[in-house]
């Protein structure tokens, strides 16, 4: 049964993976947000399941309960940016090297 | 009993796979947003029950209060994640992000 | 008095998290319980009328189970879009407006969130009684508020 | 260690760090920072090292990511760079990233091997605290009782330096002057939009809960992971949710500037404090057995517990105001009693 939860363990990193191009590549901040708040959901999925495979629910699920009433806080307060500067996406932004910058 | 774990959370790891794909493949900011909010909230309850039923193999009193702040979690997610969807929606509303339709060109 | 009701409340909560039952943990319960509802107790219990909270709350454990059926029906929706190989065909978003019934913040807030935790409709923002609601096909949008406001009026705001 | 999740987990986090210095919008960074602490989280958890999770998961997720995003938003999300001369002070960064990098790897051979059981850390000092912990202090959770008691001095100096770190956010960010202007529009920003009912209405309902977890973190400290500084990081942030869904005002109705600085002050003599008292009753500092003449009812051995529970608690307070204090002085622009 422990190599089964490691294995949704390893999955669940596959799609954080792939939540994380969403984070990393944009296009706009606000896509940023919404990556960083899925990665944070499957961050207190993956904290409890670590902690079945070791057999110490108890130690573990005070950090994932963390987790649960924190993560909130980060996407209202990267929200909250927005209602004060508007602009989204502005001219020369994103990675560095790109063809704008130049 | 390890039919029902199993069941459960694979069928979680199901719909987390959905909303990912979901995440990567809608055209729009608001239609990513749809499977970013929706899919992971279920997803998440359904993959915490998977583990309550594991973590209770026997009854006693601290499999019960683990158990019980298993689904603390799963209560604060179901408060928290359609907030925090709503509030990243909000902000995409305020700062003007124009939503795809059918007729890209009639928009701009 | 709603300093009491939060009193209780953070108590309970404490039990369930602290799991040791000694005289020592459950004075330092009892001290952060008081604590916690001498500093927020305004905030937690901002509109309460008093002990006609508890009939409200049972009828929205009745209305829970339906809404948990609702999420469920959305989750499938979204996973059937989102691997539809056709997806841009199946989809046409919008943004409706529409005027609710409701008056309290804590009927608006349920219908908001409900709304969003069901097919096809998120809640973008609520001023004063008009909501803004982006929904995902014509389908969805012409749903709306449909059932779930009748049902959250039946819950909040029934005498 | 299961080396599965290890390499999957590290590869995210190599990514993310990558992500973190590529990107040049400055709130984007912030944000994919975020999640970076996300997974360190993880790692250290998966690690085994439960104490240091829990610390990561508080600070990253309720403080650093909301002060760096409070900071950008005070200032610009433009990155600043000069046009000329890139090519060569990038050459000079290599080759010193290099000589550091060979340097470590050199000095690395000097090491004991991961997880070797015969260093002189292994031999000696672990197998002490191992072994005698929980008959020397009646404190299940090993980390604590290093922290708090072992090492007790080690750590009223980390408290100290907190303290003195938001002593420096005060000198440098608080502006005294009365016609001393602002030139950003509003000071009591991040929050001050148009009411949103639905955060608002959430937001409240969860603060009590987040501070009762808090308190229940620094007063179990001693059994489970945790203690008086992630509680203190956990508190403060409840107050930072709260200025963020309503406006500082609330906080600062709540708390104004001079019990916020009290506070701290407090924090930090309830430390100290208790170490007088154990020098006055004829012991060394911070020796917490002899407060078994003080307290009721208490041997020696749970004088102990008790002394560290009461310094947890002095950790606490004083983290709290010192993140609160910080907060709310980069957010209101240095101003923070303004309407006073």
């Amino acid at each position: 049964m422990d190599s089964f939860f490691i294995g949704i363990g390893v999955v669940l990193c596959f799609l954080m993976l792939l939540t994380l191009h969403r984070a990393i590549h944009g296009p706009t901040a606000i896509d940023r947000i919404m990556g960083v708040n899925v990665i944070g959901t499957k961050t207190t999925i993956l904290l409890v399941i670590i902690g079945t495979i070791y057999h110490r629910v108890d130690m573990f699920i005070d950090i994932a309960l963390a987790y649960a009433l924190l993560n909130f806080i980060v996407t209202i307060a990267a929200s909250r940016y927005f209602h004060h500067h508007k602009n989204l996406n502005p001219k020369g932004y994103g990675y560095r090297f790109r063809k704008e910058d130049k | 009993m390890d039919i029902i774990v199993i069941l459960l959370s694979v069928s979680g790891l199901v719909l987390f796979f959905a909303t990912t794909v979901g995440l990567l493949r809608f055209p729009d900011f608001y239609s990513r947003m749809h499977a970013a909010g929706k899919g992971d909230t279920l997803s998440s309850l359904i993959m915490l029950l998977a583990l309550v039923f594991y973590n209770f193999h026997e009854m006693n009193l601290a499999n019960l209060l683990v158990a019980i702040k298993i689904l603390l979690i799963g209560v604060f997610i179901f408060m928290a994640s359609p907030t925090a969807t709503h509030a990243i929606i909000d902000a995409g509303y305020e700062s003007g992000i124009q939503p795809w339709t059918k007729k890209p060109e009639e928009e701009s | 008095m709603r300093k009491v009701y939060t009193f209780i409340i953070m108590m309970g909560f404490w039990i369930l998290l602290s799991g040791k039952f000694d005289l020592f943990h459950l004075t330092l319960g009892v001290i952060s319980s008081a604590l916690v509802s001498f500093m927020s107790a305004d905030l937690f219990m901002h509109e309460t009328k008093g002990p006609g909270k508890l009939s409200v709350g049972i009828r929205f454990l009745l209305y829970l189970p339906w809404l948990l059926y609702q999420i469920g029906l959305s989750t499938l929706h979204v996973t059937f879009l989102a691997l539809h190989p056709k997806m841009k065909d199946q989809i046409d978003p919008t943004i409706v407006t529409f005027k609710t019934k409701l008056k309290t913040d804590l009927a608006k807030v349920a219908l908001a969130n409900s709304i969003t935790l069901t097919p096809g409709t998120i809640t973008i923002r609520i001023v004063d009684q008009v909501f803004y609601v982006h929904a995902i096909s014509r389908k969805a949008a012409a749903g709306l508020p449909g059932e779930m406001e009748d049902r959250l009026a039946n819950v909040f705001e029934r005498d | 260690m299961i080396w599965q999740l290890d390499l999957s987990i590290l590869t995210l986090i190599v990514i993310c760090a990558f992500a973190t210095i590529m990107v040049k919008d400055l709130l984007s960074a912030a944000i994919i920072f975020g999640a970076y602490s996300f997974l360190m989280c993880l790692l250290w958890t998966e690690m085994g090292a439960v104490d240091v999770a829990f610390t990561e998961a508080s600070v990253g997720a309720g403080v650093s990511t909301v002060l760096f995003i409070a900071a950008v938003h005070q200032t610009t999300r433009r990155v600043g760079f000069r046009k000329s001369g890139r090519g060569l002070s990038k050459a000079v960064g290599l080759v010193a990233a290099l000589l550091t990098g060979l340097v470590l790897v050199i000095a690395e051979k000097d090491f004991p091997g991961f997880a070797n059981p015969f260093t002189p850390a292994s031999l000696h000092v672990s197998p002490y605290y191992i072994t005698q912990t929980l008959h020397d202090t009646n404190v299940p959770n090993m980390v604590t009782s290093v922290l708090a008691d072992y090492r007790g001095f080690d750590t009223m100096f980390e408290t100290a330096v907190i303290f003195t770190a938001g002593l420096a956010v005060i000198a440098i960010l608080r502006r005294y002057k009365k016609d001393d202007r602002c030139d950003l529009p509003d000071p009591h920003v991040i929050s001050a939009g148009y009411p949103d009912t639905i955060i608002r209405f959430v937001a409240r309902q969860l603060v009590p809960f987040i501070q009762l977890f808090a308190l229940y973190v620094v007063a179990h400290g001693h059994h489970s992971p945790g203690g008086g500084f992630q509680g203190g990081v956990i508190l403060g942030a409840s107050f930072i949710l709260l200025a963020i869904s309503y406006d500082s005002r609330m906080i600062i109705g709540r708390m104004s500037e001079k019990w916020n600085i009290l506070l701290g002050n407090i924090g930090v003599l309830i430390y100290a404090g208790i170490g007088f008292l154990c020098l006055l009753l004829g012991a060394n500092f911070l020796d917490y057995s002899i407060l078994s003449k003080v307290l009721p009812a208490t041997d020696k051995i749970m004088a102990r517990s008790h002394g560290m529970l009461g310094i947890e608690t002095g950790v606490a307070i004083a983290v709290m105001a010192i993140v609160v204090s910080i907060y709310i002085n980069i957010v209101s622009c240095g101003k923070y009693d303004k309407d006073e």
